[in-house]
C-alpha cells in the first residue's frame, strides 16, 4: 500500500467522527464519515479494510441534481452524483460511510468488487438505475431494468413515468 | 373512447410502456447465463461460486467442479420467473452437466417496482406505506426501518410505550415471517403438511395484528413519532395464547421434520458456506450466523431496547441447510422469549410522541380547537419537514441487516431513501451455495436463503 | 314429488349445464403468484380459508394443467411478456383474476416500472380489490368467476392471440368487447 | 373356427375404439389451429430462446436401460401365470432362473453407478447426525451489555 494512502485514511479517520459541519443524524446512528477524492476512493476504502471493516454492508449512490447546496465538508467540491459505500466492522461493531463524488460528465468509479465480492450485485444496481460505470466489474450490465430499457430511472432529470390518472390531473373520464 | 391504453398526452414513457406491455422478447440479453466460451474469466469465476481469491491451499477450491467440460454436454437451462419453488418471480439460470449444477446466474427485477423513485414523491407520513410493501414476509421490520431513520434525522425520541410496542411487533413478525419459511422450506421438500401447519400458526400471529392495526399485512402501523394506534385492551391474554401454542407447535415441527431421513437427506451437508465466504458475499442474517459468526444486530448494534433483554443469539456450525433450518426454528423459540419479557415490561403512556409538529391531534380535538385542526391539515397534506441531512439506519430483519439510507433535504419528502435489502445481498451466495449440488439441493438451497423477491427488486 | 322438484338434477340437465358445472367446479389455480397478494393466496390455499372446498385443491405449477391465472401482485414491466408467454401456453378454456389492486390498475405505484392494468396485457374476468385483498376478498372473486362461468357462454373462445404467421405482430391479443355480465350476487 | 371368433371381436373393438376416438377429437377440439407460443416448450415463462440441447449424458438413458430390463422382465412372466398351476415346481424353478439371470444384467448396471447422481458436494462423511440443539450454539447475551462482539 502506497504510503499517501493511509495518510488519506488517518487524515479522514483522524478526524474521529466526520467534520461537524455535515449535518448528521444525532444519537445511536451517527457514523463515520470518509470524504476520498474518486481516485484515492479505492486506496481509503482499502485501508478501511485493512483496519478491520470486514464487511462491505450496502453500496448506493444519490444523485444531487436538484439539491446542489448540500453541506460538504471544506476542500471537497460537490460532483452531480454521490456514490455511497457503507463499510462495517463485525469485530468492533462500527460503521463507516465512504462518500465520494462522481462528476456528470464521466460518471466512472473504481469499483469495490476485488476487495469486497459482495460489492458486485450492489454496483450493478447502481449502474442500472444511475448510469454511473464501475471500472473493472466483471460483468456491468443492467440488473433489475429490462434489458431493452433506455434511461437510468432513478436519475432525477427522468421523470417518475405517471400515467394520467382520472381524478388527479387527467382531462374528464374518456 | 381514445384508443391509446393511456390517456392523450401520455408522455413517451407511457406509449414505451405499451409496445412493452404487447408480445416482446422475454430474454434479457446480457443479464443472462451465456455458454462458458464466450463469458469473462472473473464472470466465470463468480458464476461457479469460487468467489474469494485466497492463495492456492485455501478453503475454495473451484477444481471440485470441472469447470473444463465441452460446452455442448451440457445444457442452460431456466429455473424461471414462474416456477414453483422461486419464492416469487427470481429467475435462476443454470449450467448443468445431467444433473450437476456447473455455474448459476440469479438474474432478478421481475418484481422491480420503482419504490425508491415512488418515495421521492411521497412525504414522509405517506413513506411508510411505501416501504412496508419492500418485504411482504415481514412488513412491520420494513416500516420500523424507515421510522428509526425518519426519526434520526427528526432528532425526535419517542415514548418508552411506543418503543415497546414496536419491539413486541417485530419480534412478532419475525416469529410469523419464520413460520412462513417453515412452511415454504417443507413444501419445497415435499412435506405438504408442514404448509399447512406453518400457515395454520400464522394465521393467529396475523388475527391479532389484524386486530390491533386493522390489517393482515401492509401495515402502515410503526409511523414516524410512534405507532398508529393503542394496543387493544385484553392484549396480553392474545399474545400470550400465541406465545404457548407456537412455541408448543415449534415442537412438533421438529418431531415432524428433523427425524425424517428423506428431510435429512436434502438438508444436511447441502449449500455450505464458509464464513470467509459469507462475510466476503456481504452475506447477512441466519447464513451468516450458520457459518458460525455471531452477528446479530439486535445484540452486537443495539436499537430500540434490545440491550435491556435477555435473548441468546442462535449460530449454526457447518453452514449447510440443516444449520439454517434450525437455527430458525430456534429464533422462533428466542422470539417468543422476547415476546414475553416484552409483555411483562410494556410501559403505560402515550404511544406516540407529543410533539404537534409530528404527531397529528387526536380526532376529538380537532372539532374544539382551531390550531388542532390547522396541524391535522398541514400534517396530512404538505406533511412535516425534516431538518436536511442523511442517515443509514441497519436493523435485524428476519432474512438479515436491513438498512434504511436515507437522505433529505429540508422538505417534507425523503430526497433519496435506499433500503439495503437483505435478500438482495443474500441471493449472491446462491451460486456459491449451489455449486457442485443437484438441481434438487438447488431447490433446497433457494428455499434455504428465504428471498423475499419485493425485497430483491424494489 | 311434484315434477318441479325434477328441475335441477342429473336426469334433466342440458348438456352446457353439466359441462359448465364440471368446469366450474374443478378450476385449478396456476400459480402465478407475484407480490405480497401471493402470500394471501398461498393463505387462502392453506387450512384456514381453504379453496379446495371450491374444487381448486392443487395449485399447478405448469400452465399446461392449469385453467386459471390469478395475477397476484403487481406486474412489472420486465415481468410482461413472461405473464403473457404463461397466459398463452394455458390450456383452453382459462380464466384470470387479477388478484389485488396492483395487477387490476397498477395500485399506488404509479410509475415507469409498473403495468398499469393487467389488462392491458392478457384479458381479465375478475378484478378482486384490496391491497393485498384479504382472504374472504379471494374467495368471493372465486365465487363471481364460477358465477360468470355458469351464466357464460360455454364455447366462446377467450381471447384468441393473432398469429404472427400474419406478418407484423398484433398487439397481442384481438380485444373482444368486454361483455358487461351483470353477475348476481353467487348463491 | 369357432376358436378364433374372440380374437375377430377383439381386432373389430379395437377398430371401434379407435375410430370413434378419432371422430370424438375431430368434433369436440378447438377448430382454431393453436398458436406459435402455445406450441412453444414451456420454459417457466421465457420465451425459448435457445434451442433444446440435442446431447443428453448417459446417465439417463442408463435409468432407460434398467426399466427395460424389468419391462422386459414382466412381459415374461404374464404368460407364466396363466399355466404356472400346471406346470408346478417345474415353472417356479424355471422363473426363478429366468429371473435369477435378468437380475445380472441390473446389478451390473447397479455396480457401474447407474444410479449415482452426481457429486452431490457433501461434507465429510463423518459427521454424527445432528439434531437441532445439537448443531447450534447459543450465544448468551448479558442484559444491559452492547457491543461485545464474537
Amino acid at each position: 500500500m502506497t504510503d499517501p494512502a493511509p495518510r488519506a485514511a488517518a487524515e479522514h479517520a483522524a478526524a474521529g467522527s466526520s467534520p461537524p459541519e455535515v449535518p448528521r443524524a444525532q444519537g445511536r446512528w451517527t457514523s463515520e464519515i470518509g470524504f476520498p477524492p474518486r481516485d484515492r476512493y479505492h486506496e481509503l476504502v482499502e485501508s478501511y479494510k485493512a483496519s478491520g471493516f470486514e464487511q462491505l454492508s450496502d453500496l448506493t449512490a444519490v444523485d444531487y441534481l436538484t439539491h446542489p447546496g448540500r453541506t460538504l465538508p471544506a476542500g471537497v467540491e460537490p460532483g452531480r452524483f454521490e456514490v455511497v459505500a457503507n463499510l462495517l466492522s463485525l469485530s468492533s461493531s462500527r460503521r463507516v460511510r465512504v462518500r465520494v463524488q462522481v462528476p456528470e460528465d464521466d460518471a466512472v468509479v473504481d469499483t469495490l468488487w476485488d476487495l469486497y465480492p459482495g460489492a458486485e450485485a450492489m454496483e450493478r444496481e447502481v449502474f442500472d438505475l444511475f448510469g454511473i460505470r464501475f471500472l473493472g466489474h466483471p460483468d456491468l450490465t443492467r440488473i433489475l431494468m429490462p434489458e431493452d430499457w433506455e434511461g437510468h430511472p432513478l436519475r432525477k432529470d427522468y421523470g417518475v413515468g405517471r400515467v394520467p390518472v382520472q381524478f388527479k390531473e387527467a382531462p374528464g373520464p374518456r | 373512447m381514445s384508443d391509446a391504453p393511456g390517456f392523450p398526452g401520455a408522455d413517451d414513457i407511457s406509449v414505451r410502456r405499451a409496445s412493452r406491455a404487447a408480445v416482446a422478447e422475454t430474454s434479457e440479453g446480457a443479464q443472462e447465463l451465456a455458454t462458458r466460451t464466450t463469458t469473462p474469466p472473473a464472470e466465470l469465476r463468480r458464476e461457479v461460486g469460487a468467489v474469494l481469491r485466497i492463495p492456492e491451499g485455501g478453503v475454495v477450491d473451484a477444481g471440485d467442479v470441472d469447470v473444463e467440460r465441452p460446452t455442448d454436454e451440457t445444457m442452460i437451462i431456466n429455473m424461471g420467473p414462474q416456477h414453483p419453488s422461486t419464492h416469487g418471480v427470481l429467475r435462476l439460470m443454470l449450467e448443468l452437466d445431467g444433473e450437476t449444477v456447473l455455474r448459476t446466474k440469479p438474474v432478478i427485477g421481475y418484481l422491480h417496482t420503482g419504490m425508491e423513485k415512488t418515495a421521492e414523491e411521497l412525504t414522509y407520513v405517506q413513506g411508510a406505506t411505501n416501504v412496508t410493501r419492500m418485504d411482504y414476509l415481514s412488513p412491520l421490520t420494513n416500516e420500523l426501518v424507515f421510522s428509526l431513520a425518519t426519526e434520526a434525522l427528526l432528532g425526535v425520541d419517542i415514548p418508552p410505550r411506543a418503543t415497546w410496542i414496536r419491539m413486541l411487533f417485530a419480534e412478532l413478525q419475525r416469529v410469523s415471517s419464520h413460520l412462513m419459511w417453515m412452511a415454504t422450506n417443507g413444501m419445497d421438500l415435499g412435506s405438504t403438511s408442514m404448509m399447512i401447519y406453518g400457515f395454520r400458526e400464522r394465521e393467529m400471529v396475523l388475527a391479532f395484528f389484524e386486530k390491533t392495526s386493522g390489517l393482515r399485512m401492509n401495515h402502515d402501523y410503526i409511523r414516524p413519532g410512534g405507532v398508529a394506534a393503542d394496543l387493544p385492551d385484553g392484549w396480553e391474554d392474545d399474545v400470550e395464547v400465541i406465545c404457548d401454542t407456537v412455541l408448543r407447535r415449534t415442537y412438533e415441527y421438529d418431531e415432524l421434520l428433523t427425524g425424517q431421513p428423506i428431510f435429512r437427506e436434502r438438508m444436511e451437508g447441502v449449500g455450505n458456506i464458509s464464513a470467509q465466504e459469507a462475510i466476503a458475499l456481504s452475506v447477512t442474517g441466519p447464513i451468516l450466523r450458520s457459518t458460525g459468526v455471531a452477528w446479530d444486530l439486535r445484540r452486537a448494534m443495539p436499537y430500540l431496547e434490545y440491550a435491556q433483554l435477555d435473548f441468546d443469539i442462535i449460530v449454526g456450525t457447518y453452514g449447510d441447510n440443516f444449520d439454517r433450518y434450525a437455527i430458525r426454528l430456534n429464533e422462533i423459540r428466542e422470539s417468543i422469549k422476547l415476546v414475553r419479557q416484552i409483555v411483562e415490561r410494556m410501559p403505560p403512556g402515550d404511544y406516540r410522541v407529543q410533539d404537534r409538529k409530528v404527531t397529528p391531534p387526536p380526532r376529538a380535538r380537532i372539532d374544539e380547537s382551531m390550531e388542532a385542526l390547522i396541524h391535522h391539515f398541514k400534517i396530512f397534506t404538505e406533511g412535516f419537514r425534516v431538518p436536511e441531512g442523511e442517515v443509514y439506519v441497519a436493523i435485524e430483519s428476519p432474512r438479515g441487516e436491513i438498512g434504511c439510507y436515507l437522505v433529505s433535504d429540508g422538505t417534507s419528502k425523503p430526497y433519496r431513501l435506499h433500503i439495503r435489502g437483505p435478500s438482495f445481498v443474500n441471493l449472491q451466495a446462491v451460486p456459491t451455495l449451489m455449486r457442485g449440488g443437484l438441481i434438487a439441493d438447488a431447490v433446497a438451497v433457494i428455499s434455504s436463503v428465504d428471498p423475499v423477491m419485493g425485497e430483491v427488486d424494489r | 314429488m311434484g315434477l318441479e322438484d325434477l328441475q335441477h338434477n342429473f336426469l334433466t340437465g342440458r348438456l352446457e349445464d353439466l359441462v359448465k358445472w364440471a368446469r366450474r367446479n374443478s378450476v385449478w389455480p396456476a400459480t402465478f403468484g407475484l407480490a405480497c397478494c401471493a402470500i394471501e393466496m398461498m393463505a387462502v390455499g392453506a387450512a384456514d380459508f381453504d379453496i379446495s372446498r371450491l374444487g381448486m385443491e392443487v395449485f399447478r405449477a405448469s400452465p399446461r394443467q392449469a385453467d386459471l391465472m390469478i395475477v397476484a401482485g403487481r406486474v412489472s414491466q420486465k415481468m410482461a411478456p413472461v405473464l403473457r408467454q404463461v397466459y398463452d401456453q394455458m390450456m383452453e378454456p382459462k380464466w384470470v383474476i387479477s388478484m389485488g389492486v396492483c395487477a387490476s390498475t397498477g395500485g399506488m405505484f404509479n410509475n415507469y416500472a409498473i403495468v398499469q392494468g393487467v389488462d392491458q396485457v392478457v384479458p381479465v374476468d375478475v378484478y378482486a380489490p384490496g391491497c393485498p385483498p384479504s382472504p374472504e376478498t379471494l374467495l368471493h372473486a372465486i365465487l363471481t368467476l364460477h358465477e360468470k362461468i355458469r351464466t357464460g357462454a360455454i364455447t366462446r373462445r377467450r381471447a384468441r392471440p393473432v398469429d404472427d404467421s400474419e406478418g407484423e405482430r398484433l398487439a397481442g391479443w384481438v380485444a373482444e368487447a368486454p361483455d358487461a355480465v351483470r353477475v348476481a350476487t353467487p348463491r | 373356427m369357432d376358436q378364433y371368433l374372440p380374437i375377430f371381436l377383439l381386432l373389430v373393438l379395437g377398430a371401434l375404439f379407435a375410430g370413434l376416438s378419432f371422430l370424438a377429437s375431430g368434433l369436440l377440439a378447438p377448430r382454431q389451429k393453436p398458436s406459435a407460443q402455445k406450441i412453444a416448450p414451456y420454459e417457466c415463462g421465457i420465451v425459448p430462446s435457445r434451442e433444446p440441447p440435442s446431447r443428453f449424458p448417459v446417465r439417463f438413458y442408463l435409468v432407460a436401460m434398467i426399466f427395460i430390463i424389468f419391462d422386459i422382465e414382466i412381459v415374461f412372466l404374464y404368460p407364466f401365470a396363466v399355466v404356472f398351476r400346471q406346470l408346478r415346481a417345474f415353472g417356479l424353478v424355471e422363473v426363478l432362473v429366468f429371473a435369477a439371470v435378468v437380475l445380472v444384467a441390473f446389478v451390473y448396471l447397479v455396480s457401474n453407478g447407474a444410479l449415482q447422481w452426481g457429486p452431490g458436494r457433501r461434507l465429510e462423511p463423518g459427521i454424527p447426525t445432528r439434531t437441532t440443539e445439537s448443531t447450534i450454539t447459543r450465544v448468551p447475551t448479558e442484559p444491559g451489555a452492547p457491543g461485545q462482539a464474537a
